[in-house]
C-alpha cells in the first residue's frame, strides 16, 4: 500500500476521486457553476472536462441554482448519477425546496420506487475578508432532515473516500468540503476506496482527553493535539465524517475512554452540530457517568462573519483556544507557549502561499 | 389530419372515464375514507387526454398538485391511485403520498409533487437524462397558471432551450390559482407563449377545452420533437369546475361571476363533443351505454379493491428513508 | 381586565392582532398568497382587505415565494412593515436564500445603517394526509441563524401578543404557527398588548417534573397535566415561544425546581429544538446535580410523514405517550386509562368539526 | 436631445474618476492591505455614469458584486469606500461588509450584495415601498447578464409590472459570468429585452460603451418613469477589461479570444470620449490636466484617509446583530 501512497492536497484527493468515479460509471455527471473553467472549483475539477472529451459529462450551468438541482434530481431519477457543487453554501440556499422536500423525501414518498441518487458538494468559505454572505457554515440545515446524507471531508484520505462512496451511494448525499482544506496535504491511496458513510474515525488515540469535531475543525484539533503532546497531554480525536447518520457508537466509545470531552463546532453552536452531540452522550450516560464526565463545547460565535479581518479573527477558535479549554477542563494549569505552531500565518489566510482574492 | 372515427371515440371515452372517476371521487369523499386533499380536474379533462393520446407508453410525464386526469391519461393503474387515495398498501405509493403524489412507473407517469412549480425542473432534467441516455423518449411537464410565476418555470426553459431538450411544456391556464385570478397575479400585457418564445422555446396557444385542437396540435409538436428534440411549449385556456382543492363546488364563494361560470359550462370539452359525435353519426346511444357500463364497472371494482385493501403496516414507516 | 377579555380561537387571536397593528401603525402591510381570499389563511387575515379599503395595505401575490420575500426585505428597508404569511413552512423553503443571507444579516452588514423589520408567519401543516411535502415543523432551520428571531404561538393569548410584539420589532421575526391550534379557544385580552420576545412562560406550576415544549405540542403537555393532576401528580410545563433568543433562565429554573425534565420537541428531534435544550441545560448544570437530575426528551419520528393517518398516528407523539414517559421518568407505575380526555377525535384531525381538505 | 458642454466634461470626469481609483485599488491590492475580494469595474464605466446622472441625489439604486462604479456614480462616498476596503471602522459600513457591500444612504445607494440577483428583488421592494408611500423616488437596479438567469430577475420583473412599479432595471451584459461566456448559459434564441416585453416591462438595448447613449436614452426613460411611474428596463452590452475577481488581468488564461479581447479595447468608453470631447474641442490638454490633479489628490487623500482609520473594536463585532 505504501508505495501507492503519495502526499496530495485535498482538492487533489477530490479530484482522483471524480476522476475514478466517472470512469467506473459512466453515467455519472459533474454539474456546477465554473466545473469546467481555467480555475475548475479551486482545482478540484480542473481539466476534469478535457479527460472526458468524448461524450460530454462536465456542464457549466446557467447562474440558476434551484433549476439545477431540480434538474439534477430529475436526470438521477432516469439513470444518472449527477454531483453538483456550489462554490458557496450560500448559494444552495436557493436550491433547499428542491433538496428537503424532492431529493430527500423522493424515495419515501415514492412509496420506495425511485431513490434519488444525487451528490451535492457544499464548499464553506472563510477568511480573505468575504464577509457574511461567504462564510456560514449551515450544516445542520442539512442534517436535520431525515432522507439526507450529511458528511463532511477533513482530510486529503477521506475527501477521496468520503466523495466516492456519496457517489456509489443511492441517496442524496451532501458534503461539506472547506475551503481552507484544499491545500492541505496528506497520503492519500492510490487505489479506488471508499470511506463508508455514517463512521466517525478516533483519527488520533489519547487518554486523557476527547475531541469532538468535523470539517476544518479538526484540522485545528490535530495541532491543538500535537502541542499538548509536548506537555504529556494526551488527546483523542473523533472526526464525525458523518453528522447524518451519526456514529454515535464511535462517540461514546471515546467520551468513555476519556471521561472528558470538548465538542468543537465547525459552525454557530445555537441549534448546531454540538447541540446534537452534547445531547446524544447526555441521553447515552447513565446518572453516575454523568456526574463524573466532563462535557463542554466550543465553536463559532453567534454572529454573522464580518469581513474585516480585525473582527473576523474573533469568530472562529483555533487551535490556541482549544488548547486553553482543554487545560482549563483538564486543570493542568500549563505555561503553554501556544505559538509553536504558527508560521505567522495572518489570520484571514488559509495556508502561506494564499494571498486572495477567492 | 384527420382523426379515425376509433379515435375519436376513444378520445371521448378516455375524457368520460376520468370525468366519471373523479365524480366518484367527489362522491365518495364524504364517506371520510379518503383523508387527504384532493385536487379534482374535472373541467380539464381535455387537455390531459388531448396530449397523453400522442404519447407512447414509455414517454414519460410529470404533474403537480392536480395530477389525477394527467395520471389517468397516461394510463396509470386505476386501483393504484384510488389506493393510494385510501391510504392503503396497494396504493401506487403504498398510501406513503396520497392524492398529490401519484405514480406509475410502468405507465411513464414519473411523478406529481403539490409544491407549485416544483416538478418542471425535475421534468426537464429527465428530459436531459433522456437525451444524455439517447433513449428518444418524450417527456412532457404538465403544470398550472400559477406554476408560471416561480422562478423555475423560466430557468427550466431557459435550459431546455439550452440543452435543446425533447422536453414539452404543457400549462394548463385556468386562470386561477386557488382563489385568485389571473389578472390579480400577473400584468395584463404578460404573455406566456411570448415569455417561452423570448426564452427560446416555440410556444403556441390552444384551446384547451377542445379535444381535437389539442389533440391535433399536440400531435403536431410532438411528431416534430421525436424529429428534431427540441423544447416547444403550449398554453391551454380551459376551466376548473369545481373548487380547488375538495370535493364540492364553491361557486357560492364568489370569487368567480355568474357570468365566467356561464360562459364555461357551455364549453365543457366533454358534453360538447358527446353532442358533437352523436351529431356526426359517430356515436349511437347504445354505444354510450355500453361505454359508461364499462367504466362504471372499472370504478366499482377499483373501489372495491382499494376499499378491502390493507392499511400498510407500522414497519413501513422506516422502510423507504434511505435506499 | 376580567370584562375586557373573551374567549376566542387562536385564528382569531392572530386577526385581533394584525387588525390592531394595522390599526396602529399605517406602515404595516400583509403579504400572502391568498391573504384577501375567501378563507383568508385559516381566518387569520378574513377580510381585513375589507376593513383597509382607502389605501390598500393587503397584497395577495404571485406564486413567486423568494421574490415576495426580497420585495419585503426591500420594502421593509424603506420603511413599510410587511408582514409575509405562507400556508405551509414548505413554501418558504424557496426563499431561504432572501431570509438567511439577506433579512437575518442586514442590520450587520449594513455596519448598523438599516435593519429589516419584517414577520414571516410559517404555519406547521398536520393531518389529513397531507404527507410528506406539507407537515414538517422546520424551526430548527431558522433558530440556527442568528439575526433571526424565531417564535412559536402555542395558545390564543400569545397568539395576538406575539405578533404585535413581532410587528413592533424592528428585526426580522419568523413566526411559527401550527394548522392544529387555529381553532383552539381560550380568554383574550380585548387590549393592545405585547408578550416579550425571548421569554418563556411558565403556563402551569407543578412540582414534580418539568415538561418544556413548544407550539402545538404545548397543548398535548397541558392534556398530559391534565390527566396526571388526577394522579397527584403535578406537572409544570414550560412553554418555550421563543427559540431564538432561548430563554435559558426560565428554563433552568424550573428544571432545578423539579430536578425531572421531559423536553417535548414540536418538530424531528435529530439537531431539532431538543437537542439546544439539552445541550443548554447540560452546560448550566453543575456534576452534583447532573448526576441527580433526569433530563429525557421525546419529539417526532425521525422520517419523512406519510399520508396514510394508519401511518402518520406513530410519527407524533400525543398525550397519551407522554403520560407513559412520564410515568416511567418518575417511576410511579400508575395504571392510567389515559382516554379520559380523547373524546374519540381522529389522529389526523385537530378537532371534531374538521373533515378536511384543507 | 443635445448634451450641453458643461454636462459633456462632467460625464467624461465621472467616468475617468471611476477608472483612475479602480486603477489605484487594483495597484494597491497588492500590498495586502485590502483583504477582501474586489469586482473592478473597468472598461464598464459608463452604464454607471449614463445611468445615475439622470438620477437625483434621493432617488436610490442597489447593485451586486461588480458595485464600485455605481456607487462612485451615484456619489457615495470615496473616503468611506476605500476604508471599506480596507476594514476600517471609517468604512461605509464599519467594515463589517468589504468591498461587495458597499452602501451611502445619503447618497442613495441602497444596497449592494454579492448574491447573484438577490438585491433584484430587494431593489423592486423598495421601489413598491416608493411607490405606496408616493415618494416620487426612481430606483435603478444594476446586475449582470448571469443575473438574468436567476428565477428572482423573471420573478421581479412580473411583480414590476403588475404593480406598475417605478423601477429601472439596468442589465450590464458583459457576455461573461466569471470564466462562462453566455453562449454556454443562454440559448441563442434568447432575448433579454423580448422576455422584458413578454411580461410586460418596456423595455430597449443600449450601446453600454457610449457614454452618451447610454446618457441620453436613459435620460429619456427616467423622464417617462417619472411620469408615468412605469417600470423598464435597458440592456447594455459593454466589456470587462480586468480579471472577474481581483486586480489583474487575467488574458493569459485565454478564456476570451485574442480577436474578442482586440475588438473591445477599441471600445473603450473613456478613452474614445476623450478622443471626442477633445477633436471637438470641448477640452483642452490643460483642462485634463487639472482634471486628472484634481482626480488624483482625491484618490491620495482618500487613501491616506483609510490607511491612517482605526480597525473598529471587538465590541462591534456584537453590537449589530439585532436592532
Ligand atoms: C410553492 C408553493 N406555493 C404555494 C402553494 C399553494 N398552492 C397549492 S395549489 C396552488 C395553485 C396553483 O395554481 P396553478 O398552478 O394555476 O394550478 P391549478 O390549481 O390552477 O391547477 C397554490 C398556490 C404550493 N403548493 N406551493
Ligand atoms: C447565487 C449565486 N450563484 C453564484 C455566485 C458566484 N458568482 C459570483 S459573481 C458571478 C458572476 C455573475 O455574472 P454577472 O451577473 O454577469 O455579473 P458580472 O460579474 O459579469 O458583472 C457568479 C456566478 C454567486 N455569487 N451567487
Ligand atoms: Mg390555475
Ligand atoms: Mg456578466
Amino acid at each position: 500500500m505504501l508505495k501507492k501512497n503519495r502526499k496530495i492536497s485535498v482538492a487533489e484527493s477530490i479530484r482522483e476521486g471524480l476522476i475514478m468515479s466517472m470512469k467506473k460509471d459512466k453515467n455519472v455527471i459533474l454539474i456546477g457553476l465554473g466545473v469546467d473553467d481555467p480555475k475548475g472549483i479551486f482545482g478540484t475539477t480542473k481539466k476534469i472536462d478535457k479527460i472526458f472529451l468524448k461524450k460530454k459529462r462536465v456542464f457549466d450551468f446557467p447562474t440558476a441554482e434551484n433549476t439545477m438541482t431540480g434538474i439534477a434530481i430529475g436526470s438521477a431519477l432516469s439513470g444518472v448519477r449527477p454531483v453538483i457543487v456550489h462554490q458557496r453554501v450560500e448559494f444552495s440556499l436557493l436550491s433547499l425546496e428542491q433538496i428537503i422536500n424532492q431529493a430527500a423525501k423522493w424515495y419515501f414518498m415514492s412509496g420506495g420506487k425511485k431513490s434519488v441518487p444525487l451528490v451535492i458538494r457544499l464548499i464553506i468559505g472563510r477568511g480573505w475578508g468575504q464577509g457574511p454572505q461567504h462564510s456560514q457554515s449551515l450544516e445542520t440545515l442539512f442534517a436535520h432532515i431525515p432522507g439526507l446524507k450529511v458528511v463532511c471531508i477533513s482530510n486529503p484520505k477521506n475527501a477521496k473516500g468520503i466523495l466516492i462512496s456519496s457517489i456509489e451511494d443511492k441517496n442524496p448525499v451532501i458534503i461539506f468540503e472547506h475551503r481552507w482544506l484544499h491545500e492541505v496535504k496528506d497520503f492519500v491511496p492510490k487505489k479506488y476506496y471508499k470511506t463508508k458513510l455514517g463512521k466517525a474515525e478516533i483519527i488520533k488515540k489519547g487518554k486523557h482527553i476527547t475531541l469532538i469535531s468535523s470539517s476544518y475543525m479538526t484540522m485545528e484539533c490535530l495541532r491543538c493535539a500535537e502541542i499538548l503532546k509536548k506537555y504529556s497531554i494526551q488527546v483523542e480525536i473523533v472526526d464525525l465524517q458523518s453528522l447524518r447518520p451519526l456514529d454515535i457508537k464511535t462517540i461514546m466509545k471515546s467520551v468513555r475512554k476519556t471521561k472528558k470531552t470538548l465538542v468543537v463546532d465547525n459552525g454557530g453552536m445555537m441549534y448546531g452540530i454540538s447541540s446534537e452531540i452534547i445531547s446524544k452522550i447526555h441521553e447515552n450516560l447513565n446518572p453516575r457517568e454523568k456526574s463524573k464526565f466532563l462535557i463542554k463545547r466550543i465553536g463559532l460565535s453567534d454572529n454573522p462573519i464580518p469581513s474585516t479581518r480585525s473582527l473576523a479573527k474573533y469568530c472562529y477558535p483555533t487551535y490556541d483556544d482549544l488548547v486553553d479549554k482543554v487545560n482549563k477542563m483538564l486543570k493542568t494549569k500549563l505555561k503553554i507557549k501556544n505559538k509553536l505552531l504558527t508560521k505567522n500565518i495572518a489570520t484571514d489566510q488559509p495556508n502561506l502561499n494564499f494571498t486572495g482574492p477567492f | 389530419m384527420k382523426i379515425k372515427k376509433k379515435n375519436k371515440i376513444k378520445l371521448y371515452y378516455e375524457m368520460l372515464r376520468i370525468r366519471e372517476i373523479e365524480k366518484t371521487i367527489a362522491e365518495k369523499y364524504n364517506e371520510w375514507e379518503m383523508r387527504c386533499p384532493v385536487h379534482l380536474s374535472i373541467g380539464q379533462e381535455a387537455v390531459a387526454v388531448g396530449v397523453c393520446q400522442n404519447l407512447k407508453k414509455n414517454d414519460e410525464i410529470v404533474t403537480a398538485h392536480r395530477c389525477h386526469a394527467h395520471y389517468l391519461a397516461k394510463g396509470g393503474s386505476l386501483k393504484s391511485m384510488i389506493s393510494e387515495l385510501y391510504g392503503k398498501e396497494t396504493g401506487c405509493a403504498k398510501g406513503l403520498g396520497g392524492s398529490m403524489h401519484l405514480i406509475d412507473l410502468r405507465a411513464g407517469v414519473s411523478a406529481a409533487v403539490p409544491i407549485v412549480g416544483s416538478t418542471i425542473p425535475i421534468g426537464t432534467g429527465i428530459a436531459w437524462a433522456n437525451k444524455i441516455k439517447k433513449s428518444g423518449k418524450i417527456v412532457a411537464i404538465f403544470f398550472g397558471d400559477g406554476a408560471t410565476e416561480e422562478g423555475v418555470f423560466f430557468e427550466s426553459l431557459d435550459f431546455a432551450a439550452l440543452h435543446r431538450l425533447p422536453v414539452l411544456f404543457v400549462c394548463e391556464n385556468n386562470e386561477y390559482s386557488v382563489y385568485s385570478h389571473i389578472s390579480k397575479r400577473q400584468s395584463k400585457k404578460r404573455n406566456i407563449t411570448s415569455i417561452s418564445e423570448s426564452l427560446g422555446v416555440k410556444s403556441l396557444k390552444l384551446n384547451g377545452n377542445s379535444i381535437e385542437e389539442v389533440f391535433l396540435k399536440s400531435k403536431d409538436i410532438i411528431n416534430k420533437m421525436r424529429k428534431d428534440s427540441k423544447p416547444y411549449l403550449i398554453e391551454l385556456k380551459t376551466f376548473r369546475a369545481v373548487e380547488h382543492c375538495g370535493p364540492n363546488n364553491d361557486d357560492n364563494l364568489n370569487y368567480r361571476t355568474k357570468n365566467y361560470l356561464n360562459y364555461w359550462e357551455q364549453k365543457c370539452p366533454i358534453s360538447n363533443y358527446e353532442k358533437f359525435l352523436k351529431r356526426n353519426k359517430l356515436l349511437s346511444n347504445y354505444q354510450l351505454l355500453k361505454i359508461k357500463e364499462n367504466i362504471k364497472k372499472q370504478i366499482s371494482s377499483a373501489f372495491d379493491f382499494a376499499k378491502k385493501s390493507k392499511f400498510p403496516k407500522k414497519k413501513l414507516l422506516k422502510k423507504y428513508i434511505y435506499a
